[in-house]
């Protein structure tokens, strides 16, 4: 079977500094692939990287069996050989991010149905309902006039989610998306999230929460140091974790 | 002994102008000078924007005008004038070269001219009902205009129009009718001024008798019109 | 006197070139840039009594006493309300008419009130010159940005961190103490980017020093420009305005370009010390 | 109520109605370009090419660098001196030098160049994360900005911009202090001067000019408040807008 | 022996709330005090009664004999009878604030010099001789000419309570001299305050350091909600704490 998203030895400099060393991964569709590491190792990177938030200076990515094209411009900067190819990528894969940043001049409505119906063209009525029902999955179509200011965290986190679903993405890409969240809040979000793999999305997490990493994903990778130290399914990596590295980690670190 | 300001334009050539030195020259500051030596005073000129030549006469920063100003009713309200100083002539109109403009029936035209002078007040009256009338701060804005051709004639006082068109190159020309208006040019001064004004009127006749006053129009103005024949 | 410039210099700029010089340094250009002067001075005394106002006016809005807090905020609110151009005109003129009203009062008899027609007599009438002009362009320059300045020093005083100042009066210093020697002189720190505003805003107004009765840069540049067509007055030319004016343009903007660095070396000078470590 | 009528205070509010509206006209003709114009300003000057961004820089420097007094000058006499060899042959002279025309040109040149600088600022400041969110859903450049930067640009800088609309309104005064009156076309200060050199009467003629530049500046802010809490509606909190001083000409 | 200072039946009221409750205390010379309790007791509040930072609204002041007079305004407000006297004992009680509230603008010599030449009059060149043994007693003598932004917290503290000594006071108030350092800086200054508390100086010191009121001071005396809940010497109120509150403060404070 061939795979949703392939990456391959993805690079990535900050000026001089080099924080992701040659990174690939392959996701096949309904895999859930938990990302875990401590802090500065390159997840964020990495995941932005996928989408191409941010440029990787060397390496390959394929969604759905299509090449994204890179270039390098006269300036040595990498960029893309056509912008229309990296929107198309991007509409495809959605995220979710740690702070939410859901648009906030729109209302919950407008926020899930806008990406629809200015990137993909839907027509208004039929993004709406689309909308309704993801705010619904989500639990949250009852505050679907309300501004983002005005909902919790977990809920705010919540449409961010059903934002990302409404454009029907072949994979969801999560950068700690409950590390902002009041602890009671957490679960909310870790729901809808286990849901969604049950339902067979494709996605990759980002994530501090071991027990969602260890209950919910069919593959677990441990990030170091912008390369990948360790990697497999989760009970082998929690139980026999084999490097020095991982099982620092994860002393320090309280599987819930 | 005693100190006569006079305040001026310094824009209006050749009855007050800034010369080449920075300095004010003209008609009326050589005869202002000539004046002050008959009358025993010191002389000092004062220029002032042409807007407020009265309101800062009676409020007493200077003690007479000479600044090209017409004799009028209007102005006589507020000031006094001496004896006039320089015979009546009828003011013209200036336009550039080849322009034809038909007097006797004036429509759609610009019409430059000095804001508060008698010339403005005229062509309100004779001409703003159908064309546009552009008020200057300064006589030589209105000039610039009408090179630029942002009006098309000029109406001012006639010797300061021919200085303008001899001085053009043949860019400018007179034209149309000359416009007998005002009273002939004196110097105003505030109405309780009483001895001011018999002094000043005293050595003007003495200037006019002796025909010192026309060599000095003679100078600036070439063409007169003169006091004695 | 361009006599007097080396051989090599009248050679190198020929002919055309020692007629613009000459052109240049005539009677009437000298003029134009020796009036510079009273755009400096406009500039800097309104600064100097801008600040002085500033700080009475911010004092006032501090004050216990409930109408000269009153006085102090309609002061500062008024620049606001009001175009400054119209404070600018309205201050020396309501000044010489009071000061002539005072001296009619004193001086005139009714009847020769009467006789010059409502105005001051003779006695009482106040003689400008331009220094006067310029004293009253000053004056009113510092009314009006000290409406500004009154504002930034408020906030200024107000951003001096309390424990500054508690620690002072810890240490027994009588309340003015503790307002001069340490809210006052820490407030600097705080208020400069806003002066440094207040200035540059001062020195633009200054361009209009010549509605002001004041033969500045400007009121030069107009004459200097003007279309003059009798030879006897000079240099016979068309109007050559825009040229002065974009002069002008420039001027301002380098003064401009100086001050901005100016205040980026007073805000050095003053925060030192005071910057944070890190 | 008869004598109240007849009161000279009374008759200088009627007589200094019509010139008032000529201040307004200069505003409301000045303002809607030069907020356009602005947006492109500030967006050439935030860009990433020095190609783009020098000349913004520069034209935003010069502009709020120098008086708004001598750039009415300036613009009038150079428009002045293309009068003869362009606007003249193209038939555009009865438009190119009317202040009617110059005067709103030149506001709008010079709040451009303040409002500019409102802008980018409040640029710089729009929330990363929205823009990234707009991004990551495949949005071009174009529906990123109308999505994600513009919204809250406008926000951000709508209380500077407000003050700048005020003292734009101010700096009306100027347009008649450097050029030609036509028929009697005459704005507030104009009209006030006049009647001051009437009779003399400062207080009289300029209070009552000043009452109308102060209950126009209080309904532009009435209105640009309205708007900002429109701009704010979504916003958790309740906003105000103040009047403060700022960098102005 | 007379108390150095005396202060009985202190009462304070912020708006509605009733902050302190009626407070005494008497410290003789050489006493060392400390005042314990926890967040929103009123130790500071007290503290800054003393020297009339806070302007009590009831209770009486009295250092070394002297009375300070107090009235009540025609607005209800406690102020000054005189001003002066105020002042005066200000200048004789020094006091050490928590965030240090070293003079910004003055460098560290002139910070102690400043008090001593403006308000006691103190020939400059004998202010500045004093100034520098006072540093050089806390043992930052080196750092004259430095500005206090320049300096760590611990330094800038101990520059604090050479500017205190400079004034020769009766006594010296502290206000958690030490609370708003980093751990490793707070030994420098209970170093210092240890040292002077051995040569005798009268302090009162309101401190979360229970390890140093243990130690150092002679007194002890516990806060809670604006009233004295037990006082006595340290090694009573320590280990035998007889009211429930201080039991349960002790408790949740580790004293190292
Ligand atoms: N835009 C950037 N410019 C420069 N350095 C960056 C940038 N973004 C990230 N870095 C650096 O790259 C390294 C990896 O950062 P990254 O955010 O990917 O780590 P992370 O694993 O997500 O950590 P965390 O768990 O804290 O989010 C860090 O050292 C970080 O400082
Ligand atoms: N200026 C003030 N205005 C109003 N309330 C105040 C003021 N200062 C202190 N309070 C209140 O008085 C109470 C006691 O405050 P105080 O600062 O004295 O407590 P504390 O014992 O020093 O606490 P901490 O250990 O947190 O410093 C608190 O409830 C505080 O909120
Ligand atoms: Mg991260
Ligand atoms: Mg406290």
């Amino acid at each position: 079977m061939a795979a949703v998203l392939d990456v391959q030895n993805i690079h990535k400099r900050f000026g001089s500094l080099e924080v992701l060393h040659g990174i690939s991964l392959q996701a096949e569709a309904g895999d859930v692939i938990s990302l875990i590491g401590s802090s500065g190792s390159g997840k964020s990177t990495f995941l932005r990287c996928i989408n191409l938030l941010e440029m990787p200076d060397e390496g390959e990515i394929q969604l759905a069996g299509e090449m994204i094209k890179l270039k390098t411009n006269h300036k040595g900067r990498r960029t893309a050989v056509d912008p229309k190819q990296v929107q198309h990528l991007r509409s495809r894969v959605g995220m979710v991010f740690q702070q939410f940043n859901l648009w906030a001049h729109l209302n919950i409505l407008e926020n899930v149905m806008e990406a629809p119906v200015r990137v993909q063209g839907v027509d208004k009525a039929e993004a709406r309902e689309l909308a309704l029902d993801y705010l619904n999955k989500v639990g949250i179509a009852h505050k679907a006039d309300t501004y983002p200011a005005f909902l919790s965290g977990g809920q705010q986190q919540r449409v961010a989610i059903a934002r990302a679903l409404a454009m029907r993405p072949d994979a969801i890409l999560f950068d700690e998306p409950t590390s902002a969240l009041d602890p009671e809040l957490v679960g909310e979000v870790l729901n809808v999230m286990r849901k969604l793999a049950e339902e067979g999305m494709t996605m990759l997490v980002v994530t501090h929460e071991m027990g969602f990493a260890r209950d919910v994903s069919n593959k677990v990778i441990f990030l170091h140091q912008g390369l990948i130290e360790e990697q497999g399914p989760p009970s082998e990596v929690f139980s026999q974790p084999k490097s020095e590295r991982l099982k620092q980690f994860l002393s320090n670190t309280s599987i819930k | 002994e005693d100190k006569l300001r006079i305040g001026t334009e310094g824009a209006y050539a050749p009855y007050n102008f800034m010369n080449d030195q920075g300095k004010l020259a003209g008609f009326e500051i050589d005869l202002g000078n000539e004046l002050c030596k008959r009358t025993q005073m010191t002389c000092e000129f004062v220029v002032n924007e042409w807007d407020s030549i009265i309101p800062n006469l009676l409020a007493g920063n200077y003690d007479a005008i000479m600044a090209g100003m017409s004799i009028t009713d209007e102005r006589k309200k507020s000031i006094t004038f001496s004896e006039e100083y320089k015979p009546v002539d009828p003011s013209l109109y200036a336009a550039k070269k080849d322009t034809q403009l038909d007097f006797d029936k004036l429509e759609g035209k610009n019409i430059g001219v000095q804001g508060a002078t008698i010339q403005a007040t005229f062509v309100q009256d004779k001409w703003a009902a159908k064309n546009t009338i552009k008020a200057y701060e300064k006589p030589d804005q209105s000039l610039a205009d009408l090179m630029a051709g942002t009006v098309d004639a000029v109406l001012a006082d006639g010797e300061f129009i021919r200085t303008a068109v001899e001085g053009s190159n043949g860019e400018l020309v007179v034209i149309g009718p000359s416009e007998m208006i005002g009273g002939g040019i004196g110097i105003g001064m505030r109405p309780d001024d009483a001895k001011l004004h018999e002094k000043l009127n005293a050595a003007l006749a003495e200037m006019k008798k002796d025909g010192s006053l026309d060599e000095l129009i003679k100078t600036y103005f070439k063409v007169g019109p003169f006091y004695k024949k | 006197m361009l006599e007097m410039l080396p051989t090599w210099l009248i050679d190198w700029l020929g002919p055309d070139g020692m007629a613009n010089l000459a052109y240049l340094t005539n009677g009437k250009h000298l003029a134009w840039y020796a009036s510079v002067r009273y755009t400096l001075i406009a500039a800097v005394c309104g600064a100097g009594l801008a600040v002085i106002f500033g700080l009475l006016g911010a004092g006032a809005k501090l004050s216990k006493f409930a109408p000269l807090r009153w006085l102090g905020d309609i002061y500062t609110t008024m620049v606001r309300g009001v175009p400054d151009v119209l404070f600018l005109l309205f201050f020396p003129l309501a000044f010489e008419q009071g000061i002539e009203y005072i001296m009619a009062k004193m001086y005139c008899s009714p009847d020769a009130v009467a006789a010059a027609g409502g105005v001051a007599c003779k006695e009482a009438q106040w003689f400008l010159t331009t220094t006067e002009y310029l004293v009253m362009a000053c004056f009113s320059l510092g009314i009006v940005y000290g409406a500004f300045a009154a504002n930034v020093i408020y906030g200024a005083l107000k951003a001096v961190p309390k424990g500054q100042l508690e620690a002072a009066q810890a240490f027994g210093f009588n309340e003015r103490e503790v307002f001069w020697r340490f809210q006052v002189r820490q407030m600097w720190v705080y208020a400069l980017p806003g002066l440094s505003n207040v200035w540059l805003l001062l020195l633009k107004a200054t361009s209009l020093l010549s509605l002001l009765q004041i033969t500045d840069i400007v009121a030069w540049a107009d004459r200097l420009g003007a279309p003059n067509y009798l030879p006897m007055a000079g240099l016979v030319h068309p109007d050559w305005r825009w040229k002065y004016y974009l002069v002008l343009f420039i001027f301002y903007i380098l003064l401009t370009f100086i001050s901005e660095r100016f205040f980026g070396f007073l805000q050095a000078r003053a925060s030192r010390g005071m910057a944070r470590a890190n | 109520m008869d004598t109240l009528l007849n009161s000279p205070f009374i008759a200088d509010l009627v007589i200094l109605f019509k010139p008032a509206l000529y201040n307004i006209y200069f505003l409301v003709a000045a303002v809607p370009l030069g907020f356009v114009f602005a947006v492109v300003l500030a967006l050439a000057k935030n860009s990433q090419s020095k190609l783009i961004a020098l000349p913004a820089r520069t034209y935003i420097y010069a502009f709020r660098g120098s008086p708004l007094f001598i750039q009415f000058f300036m613009f009038y006499s150079i428009s002045l001196a293309l009068n003869p060899s362009v606007w003249k042959p193209l038939g555009l002279d009865w438009l190119m030098l009317s202040p009617l025309f110059i005067g709103p040109f030149v506001l709008m040149l010079n709040t451009a160049a303040y409002s500019a600088e409102i802008f980018s600022g409040a640029l710089q400041s729009v929330p990363k994360g929205e823009i990234e969110a707009a991004r990551a859903t495949g949005m071009s450049k174009k529906q990123e900005f109308r999505t994600a930067i513009w919204p809250n640009m406008l926000r951000l800088a709508w209380p500077a911009y407000s003050n700048e609309v005020v003292f734009l309104f101010h700096s009306t005064t100027l347009v008649y202090f450097t050029m030609p009156v036509i028929n009697q076309q005459q704005d507030l200060m104009n009209k006030a001067g006049e009647l001051f050199e009437k009779d003399y009467n400062l207080f009289l003629h300029f209070s009552a000019a000043a009452l109308y530049f102060l209950v126009i500046s209080i309904v532009i802010f009435y209105i640009c408040n309205l708007i900002y809490k429109r701009l704010t509606r979504h916003l958790n909190v309740d906003v105000k807008l103040k009047i403060k001083p700022n960098y102005t000409r």
